[in-house]
Formats: structure tokens, sequence, C-alpha cells
């Protein structure tokens, strides 16, 4: 009696909301898919070919991109999930930074033999983990798809599993990811507990939050914390980082640059979904906590990337104290202008950073790339690589005429409209402090004898992702600030339509 | 006859044991299970203030933890099978190739 | 039809693309056509966009070439504003570039990167006109920092040898420091005014009156002079400008020299009326000015590298300037800015004709009559060394006197500071000519082979020279019955049309005895140099043997000599010694650069001692984290 | 009874971390597991203990002893830890949170007996038993993408284990 209907009803209501979620579908369908033991004769290549798994990987991404941009807005599954600018402007970065990582993936995987459907999959999986987090307005929905990417990227980094350093980096970020997102859903029980055990939604939150009664404050207090502390370790902000330098250390590393560009985007998506309009009514609770981080974030990542040999721990750093100013978009009271900024930063940096690592791994190549002595007298070995990354360090470093530097100046004046006069000192002083080690690359690329060896050959995945990275970085340097009026007429959240609960046809 | 205070308390406890655990264990497999304990505390918080609320909200939710808690341990016991298989043991003080 | 203004500053950008894309396959001829030709090509339309301006009404070109940056609360148009402040300056920037980029073909004939140096040599007139031109903030902040890349990039140029990098760095990172200056100063402003058009802005200031005590217009002014002192080579900032000197010499002569580091005074020029509203800034900018030029003219005194005292002659001009400005002389500083583009763009030029005769000697000390070898050389650096020396009847004259009068308005002790400062140029600068041209040849096979050199490096010399005596006429001093033009001609842009007091231009009571006393001093000390220097020691001890008559009068000049150097040039030039040593090496090297860096490095190691990679502290930093914000909350 | 689930629960906690064999804390565990079964049958749940029972206390524990014996590293921990100082910062990290827990529940006199009535804010409704309709229904109406989200969440871990473990690629 009751199972035809509600088989049904579950039809119906899966459905009506189906459309929100195309672009996962599609991702999740097509790692299945992959998975697929009947691959062998289904597709036309062996299991020496496999790296021809790219391709379609790659292809599938695409699609998903287009779908999501085309995705209509609105709020679905019982107001869980919610399709707005926001939601595809992140999307849209964290698709981009999976077809960057998948190219990226090419040299390396090639290189190792370790070509497999599970990468790719693994790849998917955590793409629409991350997706999800771009549009989830419950917190139900916030943990399991934030969980859904970890564990993926888990396995990412442990995946070359015959390097010890490897497996010891996907140990350490899993044993510590577990205890953070331990504290996250225990932060995120307690403010259920102070709403009375009522509401998980972040717009239903704000408002009984608002005018939840003093005695239950302490609830408040804590609940808001340790969703701060959970969140803080997924971007990797002070003094939640420690995982980051180790992790980006051990990862291969096309993952170790999807990790600095994708996770990041998606979480800080969240950022601004909890913190940026969600906990609105209770911003001065997390306010002064979150200052203290940003302001923490940029000091540290750029402080200690200054004694780096490592290139990749000295990106891992790097990205520890880009996130640090990403931090004061969240800040901003405009929650608005505060996406716009950061997302704009986001995007920027996607390019600066990927091209950055596609560098490093042609280095790598040739079992360099690792250290920073290794970028002697490229000037003169590699001209046209040399060139590229001297552009993606000064961008990153934020000096005008490059790209970086329209991200950082809006977001810091953004900043100082608000009124965060003290972080933006910090900011600028710290970013500062960076020109001292990207131009430490600089130096030994352009200043310094080349050590002996010849140039390898480039493959083609390498050439393309440099060079249009290089070209965005500095053709963006004339369009740039256009790309702040493009977004201008982003709306990035949607006004709040009432939570529609769909009733069952038998109720 | 139960006090929410009284229940809040003992979850709150739970996850403290957790943290404990997993500050002061050596084992990765030990650290788990802490962390399993610190899940468990939260559910107890989600099923315990359902139950005041008369919602089934907080119950749903805890059951989906339950699955996910699952899945960490899957990948988690894979992860430490994996470095046991490098590594010879599981001490995580031992997992020091990467640092500075 | 003006619109096409911005030719100006594309013109160069087009030849850097060019120089440095293809410039290496199209061989140095095209690289020389094209590298000199969109500079000229610039200037003239420069030439023509000033006229242009003068014919329009209120003096006032404003130019929008659309939108660059508009969202929410934030409009910056993206235009050029030419006005008679950007507008002189534009041409003074153009023309000097083409003089130094033609005379560059000459003196880098040689040199294997080739193409590159006219590339960033291009693309660093390019930055320097948006400075100039760009009608926001953002906009100058661009070239601002677009100049300082340059400059790095050309200093670091010869990075075969071991100084250049570290010079190029050192450069960098005070200019970096001093940008973030900038960059917090243009914050704050966007604060205060809500805009970032520097008409804008200036209309509102305007409105405003001048601020009491130390409010938010005194903090964004400060920092905006902390930039400036960063661009401009000022105390504490100045220390990159010597080691600067690694970088090829017509280098020196543009950026160095006539150009770049002068960005910080046409910024606070072109802001003028904000500065003005900040009595606290405008005396601290006297003061720093002051005593930067004290400093650097003493310490002038005993470089023996012909670059390096002509580097500190420039931060000392460059201090001058600020006092200027701080007594509220905007027209006077920016007069000094006009003139001294010239003379010093011509001394750099001269200097790096002698280094390149020499086969690059740089120690003055092994040169020596070199006026026959180089006679345009000599020629031509004399009248500069004139003009600097504040001789009437050159260029520095009027620049430096108008200064002077007015830093004596503000305060004598500035006036003071000023004066000795000047006596030293008039005797280092006598001292360096003399050295170099005068006398007998000390490095005899350098000497056989020198020879003057070609024509496309005198020609230059010999347009600049004439530019340097012509310049200052723009400005007479009314006390010499002229009208000081200058001033008439820039009110528009620096009151930005609305009247105010005319503080400095009302000469009285002491203005003539001032420039009296002035110009003795430079005279005398100019003169003193120069016969103290001319023969050296040898020959006058030869000539005493000679002629036992005249001994007694040589013995008497040498006991003068003595007695100078004895009781006042020795204390100045210990004087001199010991503030290099305190300021470039302890404070500077020890403090300035390492210090920052070892405590950079020692939180480095700390931050890499924390990370142990021992999972188990990682989480107990994080609980610690925890903690620190628990206490936040609750407390 | 509520207070001898409640003592289980943490005595079991506790001696699972204190203990050095890693087969016994897994013990203690499934203790703890129990005791918090326990608990949600006092908060008249019995689908939330049926199953807490079920994957905790059979399926997750019983995979990790599995492990354990697997990897025969049941040895017992060296009893000097080569860095106290990390077990002193513990303890009193874990003294700071307690004194905060007794800090929230003193502080939070608001939240009522819960067999008394429930908070003003809510609304009232009558308190039955939970059962597993209402529970299904709940998590394929409200809970429907949380749903997807772990079952694809499961399916990722189970791909990620096969491949971490899996001899050869």
């Amino acid at each position: 009696m009751l199972a035809p209907s509600f088989a049904t009803g579950l039809w119906e209501n899966l459905s009506h909301d189906i459309h929100y979620i195309w672009p996962q579908i599609l991702l999740m369908v097509s790692g299945l898919l992959m998975l697929w033991p009947l691959d062998s004769w289904l597709l036309p290549w062996t299991k020496a070919e496999k790296h021809k798994w790219a391709i379609p990987t790659m292809a599938i991404l695409l699609l998903s991109l287009a779908i999501s941009v085309y995705t209509p807005n609105g709020l679905g599954f019982s107001a869980m999930y919610k399709v707005d600018g926001l939601t595809k402007g992140f999307q849209v970065l964290c698709i981009l930074a999976s077809i960057f990582a998948v190219m990226l993936s090419q040299k390396v995987l090639g290189a190792l033999f370790e070509h497999t459907a599970e990468y790719y999959a693994l790849i998917l999986f955590a793409t629409s983990g991350m997706l999800f987090m771009c549009g989830a307005v419950d917190l139900v929905t916030i943990y399991f798809s934030i969980e859904l990417m970890a564990l993926c990227i888990y396995i990412l980094v442990a995946y070359l599993r015959n390097q010890e350093r490897g497996i010891e980096a996907g140990m350490k970020y899993f044993l510590l990811g577990a205890f953070s997102s331990g504290i996250l859903l225990y932060g995120i029980s307690l403010l259920f507990a102070a709403t009375g055990g009522i509401t998980t939604n972040l717009t239903e939150l704000n408002q009984k939050l608002a005018v939840v009664s003093q005695d239950k404050s302490l609830l408040v207090y804590s609940g808001a914390l340790m969703v701060l502390v959970g969140l803080c370790f997924k971007v990797a902000a002070v003094p939640f980082h420690m995982w980051s330098p180790d992790v980006y250390d051990g990862a291969p590393t096309p993952i170790t640059a999807w990790l600095a560009t994708a996770p990041k985007a998606a979480s800080l998506a969240v950022f601004l979904r909890i913190f940026g309009t969600g906990f609105h009514s209770i911003s001065y609770e997390w306010e002064a906590p979150l200052m203290l981080i940003a302001g923490a974030t940029m000091i540290l990542g750029n402080v200690a990337a200054i004694k780096q040999q490592s290139m990749k721990r000295l990106l891992a750093y790097s990205s520890i104290a880009h996130v640090g100013y990403m931090l004061l978009g969240v800040l901003s009271k405009d929650a608005q202008a505060g996406a716009q900024a950061i997302w704009l930063y986001m995007l920027l940096y996607l390019f600066m950073n990927t091209g950055a690592f596609a560098v490093v791994i042609y280095l790598q190549g040739k079992n360099e790339g690792e250290r920073i002595e290794d970028f002697s007298g490229m000037g003169k070995r590699h001209p046209v690589l040399a060139f590229s990354m001297l552009v993606f360090l000064l961008s990153l470093a934020g000096i005008p005429p490059f790209i970086g530097f329209f991200g950082k100046f809006y977001l810091f004046l953004l900043a100082v409209e608000q009124g965060y006069t003290t972080l933006v000192v910090i900011a600028l002083l710290t970013s500062a402090v960076s020109a001292f080690y990207y131009l430490e690359v600089v130096k030994q690329m352009y200043f310094k004898e080349p050590a002996e060896g010849e140039v390898a050959p480039m493959d083609s995945y390498s050439k393309f992702l440099i060079s249009t990275t290089c070209a965005v970085v500095i053709i963006g340097t004339a369009f740039g600030p256009q790309l702040l009026k493009w977004t201008d007429d982003i709306r990035w959240f949607e006004k709040e339509t009432p939570a529609a609960v769909m009733e069952f046809p038998n109720k | 006859m139960v006090s929410m205070n009284a229940v809040l308390l003992i979850s709150f406890l739970l996850w403290s044991v957790g943290v404990a655990g997993v500050l002061i264990r050596r084992n990765a497999l030990v650290i788990l299970m802490c962390v399993e304990l610190m899940l468990n505390a939260a559910n107890l918080n989600f099923i315990a203030f359902a139950r005041m609320s008369g919602t089934v909200h907080g119950q749903a939710f805890a059951l989906l933890v339950m699955g996910f808690a699952a899945a960490e341990v899957a990948v988690g016991l894979a992860l430490v099978v994996a470095l046991y298989r490098k590594k010879g043991n599981i001490q995580v003080d031992e997992i020091n190739l990467l640092k500075g | 039809m003006q619109k096409i203004a911005w030719l100006i500053p594309i013109l160069p950008l087009i030849g850097s693309a060019f120089n440095g894309l293809i410039g290496k396959k199209a061989g140095k001829k095209a690289v020389s056509i094209v590298g000199v030709g969109t500079v000229v090509a610039s200037f003239l339309t420069a030439l023509w966009v000033f006229f242009a301006m003068k014919d329009a009404p209120g003096h006032r070109l404003d130019l929008i070439y659309g939108t660059w940056m508009a969202t929410g609360s934030l409009t910056v148009p993206f235009g050029l504003t030419i006005d008679p402040l950007s507008g002189t300056m534009m041409l003074v920037v153009t023309g000097i570039s083409a003089l130094i980029h033609l005379y560059s073909v000459g003196y880098m004939a040689e040199e294997e990167g080739y193409a590159r140096y006219f590339c960033y040599l291009n693309l660093f007139v390019f930055f320097m006109l948006t400075l100039v031109l760009g009608n926001s903030l953002p906009l100058l902040f661009v070239g601002w920092e677009g100049v300082g890349l340059c400059s790095y990039l050309l200093i670091g140029y010869a990075f075969e040898t071991e100084t250049a990098p570290a010079a190029g760095l050192k450069a960098f990172l005070f200019n970096r420091t001093g940008d973030m200056g900038m960059a917090i100063g243009m914050m704050a402003l966007f604060a205060l005014f809500g805009t970032l058009t520097i008409g804008d802005i200036l209309n509102q200031a305007g409105h405003m009156q001048a601020e009491v005590g130390f409010g938010v217009l005194t903090f964004a002014t400060l920092m905006l002079f902390v930039g400036a002192t960063g661009k401009s080579a000022q105390i504490p900032l100045y220390l990159w400008l010597p080691d600067a000197m690694a970088g090829p010499t017509p280098v020196s002569a543009l950026i160095h020299a006539a150009t770049m580091v002068t960005s910080g005074i046409y910024m606070i020029c072109r802001l003028a009326p904000v500065f003005s509203l900040t009595p606290i800034t405008m005396t601290t900018i006297a003061w720093v000015g002051g005593l930067t030029a004290l400093l650097a003219a003493t310490i002038g005194l005993v470089q023996r590298d012909i670059k390096k005292v002509l580097a500190y002659s420039t931060v000392s001009q460059l201090g001058y300037m600020f006092l200027g400005l701080g007594s509220a002389g905007f027209a006077a500083g920016f007069f000094h800015v006009f003139t001294h583009a010239w003379f010093k763009a011509l001394l750099f030029l001269g200097a790096g004709s002698v280094i390149h005769a020499m086969h690059h000697e740089q120690d003055l000390f092994r040169m020596g009559g070199l006026k026959e070898k180089l006679p345009i050389t000599f020629w031509t650096m004399l009248i500069a060394t004139l003009c600097i020396m504040g001789i009437p009847g050159f260029s520095g004259f009027f620049s430096k006197d108008e200064i002077l009068y007015l830093a004596f308005l503000k305060s004598p002790a500035l006036w003071a500071i000023g004066l000795v400062a000047a006596c030293c140029t008039a005797f280092y600068m006598a001292r360096l000519m003399a050295l170099a041209f005068l006398g007998e040849p000390r490095d005899s096979h350098a000497y056989e082979h020198a020879h003057e050199a070609p024509m496309t490096m005198t020609l230059p010399l010999v347009v600049l020279a004439v530019g340097a005596v012509v310049a200052g006429f723009w400005g007479i001093p009314k006390v010499l019955g002229g009208t000081f033009a200058v001033e008439h001609w820039l009110e528009p842009a620096l009151t930005y049309g609305h009247a105010e007091a005319e503080a400095g231009s009302v000469h009285e009571g002491p203005a003539m005895m001032l420039m009296g006393i002035s110009v003795a001093a430079a005279a005398g000390f100019g003169l003193f140099g120069w016969s103290l220097y001319k023969n050296g020691t040898e020959k006058s001890e030869r000539l005493a043997a000679k002629f036992p008559g005249a001994h007694t009068i040589l013995l008497n000049k040498y006991f003068l000599d003595e007695l100078v150097e004895g009781y006042l040039l020795r204390p100045t030039r210990w004087f001199g010694n010991v503030l290099w040593k305190l300021f470039d090496v302890i404070i500077i090297d020890g403090i300035g650069v390492n210090l920052p860096g070892a405590l950079t490095r020692v939180a480095g190691d700390f931050t890499a001692l924390l990370q142990t990679g021992r999972v188990r502290n990682y989480v107990l930093s994080m609980g610690l984290g925890v903690l620190v914000l628990l206490y936040i909350f609750l407390k | 009874m509520f207070l001898l689930f409640a003592l289980i629960t943490i005595i079991g906690a506790l001696a699972m971390s204190q203990q050095k064999n890693v087969i016994v804390a897994g013990l203690c565990m499934v203790l703890t597991f129990l005791g918090v079964a326990g608990l949600f049958l006092m908060l008249s749940n019995p689908v939330a203990a049926a199953l807490q029972v079920i994957v905790y206390s059979g399926a997750i524990m019983v995979l990790v002893l599995f492990t354990i014996m697997l990897l025969n590293s049941h040895e017992e921990e060296p009893a000097i830890q080569s860095r106290p100082i990390q077990r002193w910062v513990g303890a009193l990290l874990i003294a700071v949170f307690g004194a905060f827990a007794f800090r929230i529940v003193m502080g939070s006199k608001a939240l009522v007996d819960i067999n008394t009535l429930a908070d003003a804010n809510t609304a009232v409704r009558p308190m039955e038993a939970m059962n597993l309709a209402k529970v299904g229904e709940e998590i394929f109406r409200h809970y429907l993408l949380g749903f997807e989200i772990v079952g694809l969440l499961l399916l990722a871990a189970m791909v990620g284990a096969v491949a971490l473990t899996k001899k050869e690629l």
C-alpha cells in the first residue's frame, strides 16, 4: 500500500528538483561508468592505453561546466540546495581547476605508468562533491559534500602508493581531516541544539540564532566557533594550516596544484554561505576570531615561505598566504561585494597557480623542479619557460602590471571600505614580504648560471597549459578591470524564497 | 527523566575524550577510533535535541552520519593498510618524512 | 583630435613589444630604429598634444576613454589628464627619453642583450608616461610599480657581474617598501574621499579646511610621502639609489636621475591641494628633504667612483626638491625637477662618455687630463656643473635659489641646511670635474686609447647642454625683475582652480641678500675645489722646487690647504665617511636589509620548527588555536 | 538507567583512550558504542539505537578489529612517551575543555527537562517514540540530497579503498 505511492512520491520529488544538479549527476554517472569492468570491450583501447581516459574525463568536465552555467536559478531539495550566482561562479572555478589538474596529471602519471580509471573517477567524484558544496545551503548538505570531497582527496593524495612520501601525506591529511571533521560536526550539532533541535537550514538558523535566549548563548558561541574551525582547516588558515605544507609536499604534483585551488574555491564558497550570509545575525560572535585568523594566516604564510628550499612547499605556503587575503572578503559585511572579490581573486589565482605548477611539473620530468636551485639559469636554458614563470611569480606577488594585482587591489579596497584598516595594513606589509621569496626564484632563473643538462621536450598538455595560463595572465592585465564590471552583473545571492517542503501525494 | 543538560554534558565529555585521545595516542588505528567517538558525541546531540523538539530532522542527520562514519573508517583502514605495507608499523610519530 | 594622446604612452609600449618579441631576430639596426623611433614619435605627439592643451580652456584636457573599473561604490575611469603639470612632465620624460635612447644606441652598441635592453627601456617609458598622465590613483600606481619593475630589470641587466643582481633586488625591495606606503595612502584617501579619480579628490580637497593636528588626512599624506621616499630615494629609503649605479649609465641617467626618481615629487605636486591641507606632513617633508640633501651632499664629498658622486648628488638634489615642496613651494620644487632633469641627465651622459672612453674605468683618481681628448664632453659637462652649483645665469641657480628662499621663509634652520648642502655640492662637483678632466693623466694606458664618443652620443650631450642653460629662464625670480613664470603656468594644476594665498611668490626683505650669500658661497667653494684638485699634489711640489720665490706663496697656499684640509675638509670628510658607514653599512645593510631578512629568516626557522611533521603536534596546534579563539570569545 | 548508560559510555571511552593494548582498546570502544545505543533508547529512539548497534558495534568495529589482526600490530605502545610536553599540554587542553563544558552546561539553564516540556520556541508536539517509517520518510523527503551525497560518498570510499590496497593496478 505504502510502497508504490512512496516510490512515485520519491520519484516526483526527485524529478522536480533534479534539474538543479545535472552537472553533479553527469559527473557521478560518468565516474561510475569509467569503473565499469566492461570498458575493455566497450571502449577501443587496451590496458596500456589507459591514459586515454584523460580525454573523456576532460570532455565530461567541460560538458558539466556548460551545464552548470545554464542551470536555472532556484532553491530545491527541501531548501537544502540552491543555485544562484555564487553557486555557478564557484562551480565554474572548481571544474576549471579539475580540468587543469587532469591536464597536469598526464606527464606525471605517464612517467609512472599509473594511469587508471580510478584516478579519473575519483577526480570526478571529488569535483561533484565540490559542486554540491558550492550550492549547499543546509548544514546537512554542507557537511556531507565537504566530506565527499575530502575522502576523495585523501585517497588521491596517497594515490602513488609506491612512494612513501605520498602515503605519509595521505595518512597525515586523513587523520587531521577526520579530526577537524569531528570538530565541525560537533559544532553543527551544538548549533542545532541551540535552536532547540529544529533546523539546520542556514536561513532559518540565521533567524533562530538571532533570537536565542541569553542562557544558550554559550552554545551558539562554541557551535559557531567549531564550525569556523572546521572550515578554516579546509582552507588551511592558521593555526589549522599545519597539514597543508606537508600534504602539498608529499602529494603528486598535479594533485598539489589542484589542492591549492579547487577545494579552496569550494570551501570559500561554503565560507561565504555560512559566514557571508548565513550567520549574519551573529556576526559579532565570529568576526573577531576570523579577523585574528586572517591576520595570522597572512603573516605566517608569507613569513614561512621565505626560508623554503622546496618549490612545492614554497607554493604551499604562498597558497596559505593567499587564503589569508581572501578571508578579508569573507569578513566583508557587504556579502555581494565580498563574494565578487573572492571569486575574482580565486579565478586569477587559479590561472597563476596552475601556470606555476605546470612549469614545476615540466622540470620534474627531468627529476628536478623540487628545489628552488633547479630553476637556476632557466632564463638561458629555456627563455620562454622562464619568462612564463616570471609572469606567474610577479602576478602572484601582486605587482601591478600583472593581473594578480587587480584581485588584490579590489579585495583590499573592499576591506578598507568595510573598516578593516589594520588587516589591510598587515596584508600590504606581508605582500611586500612575499616579493622576497618570489623574487628569489626570479633571481635563480635570471641571475644565476645555468646548471648542466639539456632541455627536455615538452608534452603537448604542458605546452598548452603554460601558454594558455600565461596568455590569460598577460592579456588579463589589459582586461582584468573589465572583469570587475562583468562580475558586477552577477547576482551572487538570490533573494531567499521561502523553504518549500515537498509533500507526498499520499499525505 | 532525562535532563537535556545531562545529555549535553555527556556528549561534551565524550567529545573531549575523543579529542584527548587524538592528542595523546600514537597508534593510527586508535586515533581513528577516537575520531569515531567525536562523531558519536555529535550524534548524541542530534538525537537528543530532535527528541526535544519532536521533529525527525536530527535523527535523519544522525543516521546519515553513521553512514558517513562507515565510509570514513573504510578509507582510514585502507590508508592504514597501505602505510603498514610501506613502513611496517602504524605509529603516527614515525610519519615524519615531510616537515619544515 | 586631442584624443590621440593615448598614442603617447602606447607608442613606446609597441616598441617594447617589438623589441621583446622579435627584436633578437630583427637585428640591431631594426631594434635601434624601432626603439628610438617610437620614443621620438611619442615625443612629437606629446608636443602636439601639449600645444592643444595650451589652447584648451583652463589649460586642461581630460580625456576619458572609458570605464576601467566599475563596481559598487567604486568607479575608476580610464583616462589621461593633460594639464600644465602633467604636460610639462610629459615633455620632459619623452624628450629626455628620446635623447637617452639615441645615446644608448652608441653606448650599448657592443652589448649582447641589445634588444632586451631596448625592450626594457621602452617599457619604462610606457610606465613612466602612465604614471604621469594617468587620471586616477590606481593608474598612477600601475605606472608607479611598473617603473620600479623596469628599474629592477635594468639594474640587473648585466647579470654576469656579481653586484648588479643584488643591487637590482635591493632597489626593488626598497621600492616595494615605499609602494606599500603608497598603497596604504591611496586606500586611506579612498576611505576619505570615496573616489580614486585624481580630479575628484582635488575638487573635494579644495573645499576642505586644513587639518589641525594628526588626523586621517595627515596619515594618508604621510603614507603617500613614504611612497615618495621610496621612489625618490629620501631618508630612510635612499640607499638603493647609489647601488643602482650598477646598471648601464644611460639607465642611470634616465631612470635614476632625470625621470623615475622624481616621480615622488611629481606625485606630491599632483596632489598638492591635498598635501597643503596637512601642515604636519608638509613640515615632515621639508625636514626630511633638507636632511637628505645635507647628508647625501656630505657623503658625496668622499666618493671616488664618478657615478657614485653623481648618485649622491642626485639624492641630494632630490632632497632639495622635497625641501621646496615642504616649504609650500610646489612650483619651485617642480621647477627644480624640470631643470635638474636636464643638467643631471647631461652629467650622467657625460660621465658615461668618460667611462666609455676610459674602457669602463669609473675611479676618478685614475682619470685626469681628459679635457683635450674629450672636448665636447668636457664643455657640456662644465655647463651642467655650473648649473648644479647654482651659478647665476645657469638653470640650477634659478630653481635652487627659489627653494632656498622658500625654505628661509619656512624656517631659517632649513635654509642653513640647504646652504651647507649647496656648498658641499659646489665643492664635490668642482672636484669631480678637476679630477677627471684637468691635470696629468694618471692612467696613461687608458688615456692613450681615450677618444671622443660617436655622434649618437655627443649629439644628446649638446642638446641637453643647450636645454640646461635655457631651462632656467622659464622661472626668473621676481626679485631679479622676472615673473617666475613657471608658477603662473602651473597654477591651474597646483591649486586646481581654487584660489589660494600665494604663499611663496611674494619676494620681500632678505631675498636679495639670501641670494647673494648662496651664490657667493657656492662660487667660493666651487673655485676652492677647482684649485685644490686641478693640479694634484705632485705638480705643486715640483713647482715649489723650481721657483723658490714662489715657494712661500705656494707654501702658504699649501698651508691654507693643509689648514682647510685639517680643520675643514678632514672633519667633513670624516663626518661624511662616518655617515656613510653608519647609514649605508650599519643601518641599512645591517638593519635595513639584513635585519628584516634575518628577522623573517628567524621567524621562518621558527615556523619550520613548529612544522615538525608529526601529526600529534599538528593536532595540538589546532587545539591550542581553538583555545585562543575560545579565550577571545569568552573574555 | 540513564545514569548507568552514561557511565558505561564515559568509562568505556576513557578506558579506550588510555588502554595500551590496541585490541582491548577496540573492545572498550564497543562498550562505549553500546552505551551510546542505550542512551538513544533512553531518548525513546529505538531506531537510532538499533542502527548504532548494527553499524558501529557490528560493522565498523569488526572491520577495525579485523585490520588490527591483519596487521598484527597490537603490540603495546612504549610506556614512556617520547614527548612529555605533548602529554602535559594535552592534559591542560582537556582540563580547559572540561571547564568549558561545565560552563556550557551550567550556563544553559533554559535547557529544560525533556519529559516536562520542549523549549518555548518550538512547536509543542506529542512525545511519541520515533519509528522507522517516519525516519525513512524524512530521509527520502527532506534529506533526499543528503542521502544521495552519502551514497556517493560510500561509493567513493569503496573505490578509493580498493585502489589504495590492491597490490597492482
